[in-house]
């Protein structure tokens, strides 16, 4: 059976490559050595394959058939999609895919419960480029993305979320492999591309998310994240810490370590990510 | 305005969703904006509006808040869009808030 | 606001019109009887437009990306799609659609917490080919079709299709407009298509159901009724169902009337059809 | 075998998608099968259940039940499908059930 060696959740604002150097030189600094840490996490637990979960950011899903949540099956993948080059300032790239595992989390949660799209091509933006120019600038750990719906109400509520999670994790572990498998949300913090806080960002919420997840009570978090609650901190962005929450469910009640935060107006997002202690 | 007004039947939503994708339908939004227009079915109010890039009237008729600032990109380019930028600071403008 | 005028359900097998020659004289006088009767309730009621809810049967849907619901919001439909045309024995016809209805309940459902897909193209087969046959032979009053995935697990439950129901009607309702709107949920009875029952029915269920449904209490139609038990009745059909409830939930709780069954085996359906009597 | 035993990414099931909906593909199911089984990516396995037109072994792969009859009509026609029609009477044999 495979083993879920480590769960991370980041930041992928597509600033920290694109124009990192409007920020003030403090900020650039303390990004660039978060993502330093986040990806000593994520290469200490040595995976063979990377589950990412990520908004879609209605790139792939057209409003006429959007489904919550879809993974990628196709055995390679290649990234930033032609318009988002020059946005994320990131060069070409390739990743291979993991088609074995993609289409066993696509079985597996079907029969317990949740329905998930699944295709063989996908459009990548800052979803996957941005982190994986910071953790693995050599795009040498095959990744299985699954792209969920953040934006587009109604979203899947956190306890859905949470119970998704919940759900991938047992699937990966039962899965007839020897396989090492790191699972990495992407996406938040507080922002609000195309809404009226475009140009803010809301620290106290953030801490405040950070620290309640890293308490790793989802019980608790079920209690206390709303939709509501997230879409008053950026209605167009911050909902993309749901992707977190799937992070959560997938570790299970263990604490977590916040690893980073920068709360970057010149980025437009609330910088940082976090990483779960699993038990052993 | 914002995500809970969206209204996903919109043509417009169609046409950015669209244009995002596609290199050679991106050059039409220069080129032949009012052809491509008609094409996607917008309506008289939606046309105008992108015409004049009017993204608070494309956002109050149900375009998707995350597509408003692309669609300053569309029109002003996607790189190096720090806030100072022009996509950034049309949106800025056109929506009345502050940097 | 425009009005529900009519609700009803029906059996949409193919079998009506593909090969009725071959059941007994007796259970073909009971299903063209029954039809009428139905066409009766419906024409009293003085549509303007019909909302319908049927199984999509995993025609326009494919298994990389299933809605529990798709509405069709076209100006204009057309069937039999080409290979189902010798199945269903049902001469190529048109049937005007209503965009404008179509749009606000995508719209209204959506600010109601169901994400609805919506389609400009979907191919018709038995779905709306038969019961339209029967119904409006002329084709003559504008179609609102909404697939639905009955038979791809997961399904959405009892539960969720009789809240679907309840937000399907109070859109409708308070759509602006004084339309008279009729609802056709189609699909079952008990079938098996494709199961170890392909050549039974389950009178018993289906009388069952049937009579559980007139008592128009939804409560209790939730209790009883599960995914489970219409899947021992036949998993691959006896699950479209679910349209049924989408139609009680609409409805509300009101009384209605079984107006026919005819269990045929040689038609491979449990078949037949309710209206409900609505509050005037 | 039955509904919940679907593999959703299972080759088979997008090829028989795709038939009922594309006369052409339709068309390719008598002549150049083998062709087609190896474009749309099934497995050996796959292949030879199709071949054969072995629908219990198919099923057992994941095929979803529903498609199950509509392979037989895909082979053997689709129209007058009563309980002794080719269709349905290849579909009760191959399952071993009687009409
Ligand atoms: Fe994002
Ligand atoms: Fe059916």
């Amino acid at each position: 059976m495979a083993t879920i060696v480590s769960v991370l959740a980041l930041a992928h604002a597509p600033g920290a490559t694109g124009w990192l150097d409007r920020a003030p030189v403090h900020e650039q600094e303390a990004l660039i050595a978060g993502y330093a840490a986040m990806a000593k996490r994520l290469h200490e637990s040595r995976p063979d394959v990377i589950v990412g979960v990520a908004n879609d950011h209605m790139l792939n899903f057209s409003m006429n058939n959007v489904p919550d949540w879809c993974v990628g099956i196709a055995d390679q993948w290649q990234g930033p999609a032609e318009w988002f080059r020059d946005w994320v300032n990131i060069a070409p790239y390739r990743v291979a895919g993991h088609r074995a595992l993609g289409r066993a989390i696509v079985q597996g949660c079907a029969q317990r419960g949740f329905g998930l799209a699944f295709a063989e091509q996908l459009e990548f933006d800052d979803n996957w480029s941005v982190p994986l120019h910071f953790l693995t600038p050599a795009h040498d750990i095959p990744l299985v993305p699954i792209h969920m719906n953040c934006v587009l109400p109604p979203m899947p509520a956190p306890a859905r979320c949470l119970a998704f999670g919940r759900v991938l994790g047992e699937v990966i572990r039962a899965w007839p492999s020897d396989a090492r498998v790191a699972i990495m949300a992407t996406g938040g913090l507080s922002h609000d591309p195309g809404g009226p806080k475009y140009f803010e960002v809301d620290e106290a919420f953030d801490r405040g998310f950070m620290d309640l997840l890293a308490a790793g009570d989802s019980a608790r978090v079920e209690r206390e994240v709303s939709l509501e609650r997230m879409m008053a901190a950026g209605d167009g962005g911050t909902v993309e810490l749901l992707a977190w929450l799937v992070a959560m469910g997938a570790a299970g009640d263990c604490p977590a370590d916040n690893i980073f935060y920068v709360p970057s107006v010149p980025l437009r997002c609330g910088m940082g990510g976090m990483a779960w202690n699993l038990p052993l | 305005m914002g995500i809970m007004q969206t209204d996903r039947t919109l043509p417009t939503n169609r046409l950015i969703f669209e244009g995002r994708r596609d290199a050679a339908l991106r050059a039409r939004f220069g080129s032949e904006l009012e052809a491509l227009m008609s094409e996607y079915g917008l309506s008289e109010p939606e046309k105008r509006a992108l015409r004049e890039i009017d993204i608070r009237a494309l956002g109050d008729m149900g375009v998707h808040p995350y597509f408003l600032p692309q669609i300053t990109r569309l029109f002003k380019g996607a790189g190096y869009n720090h806030n100072q930028s022009d996509a950034a600071q049309l949106y800025a403008r056109k929506m009345n808030i502050q940097e």
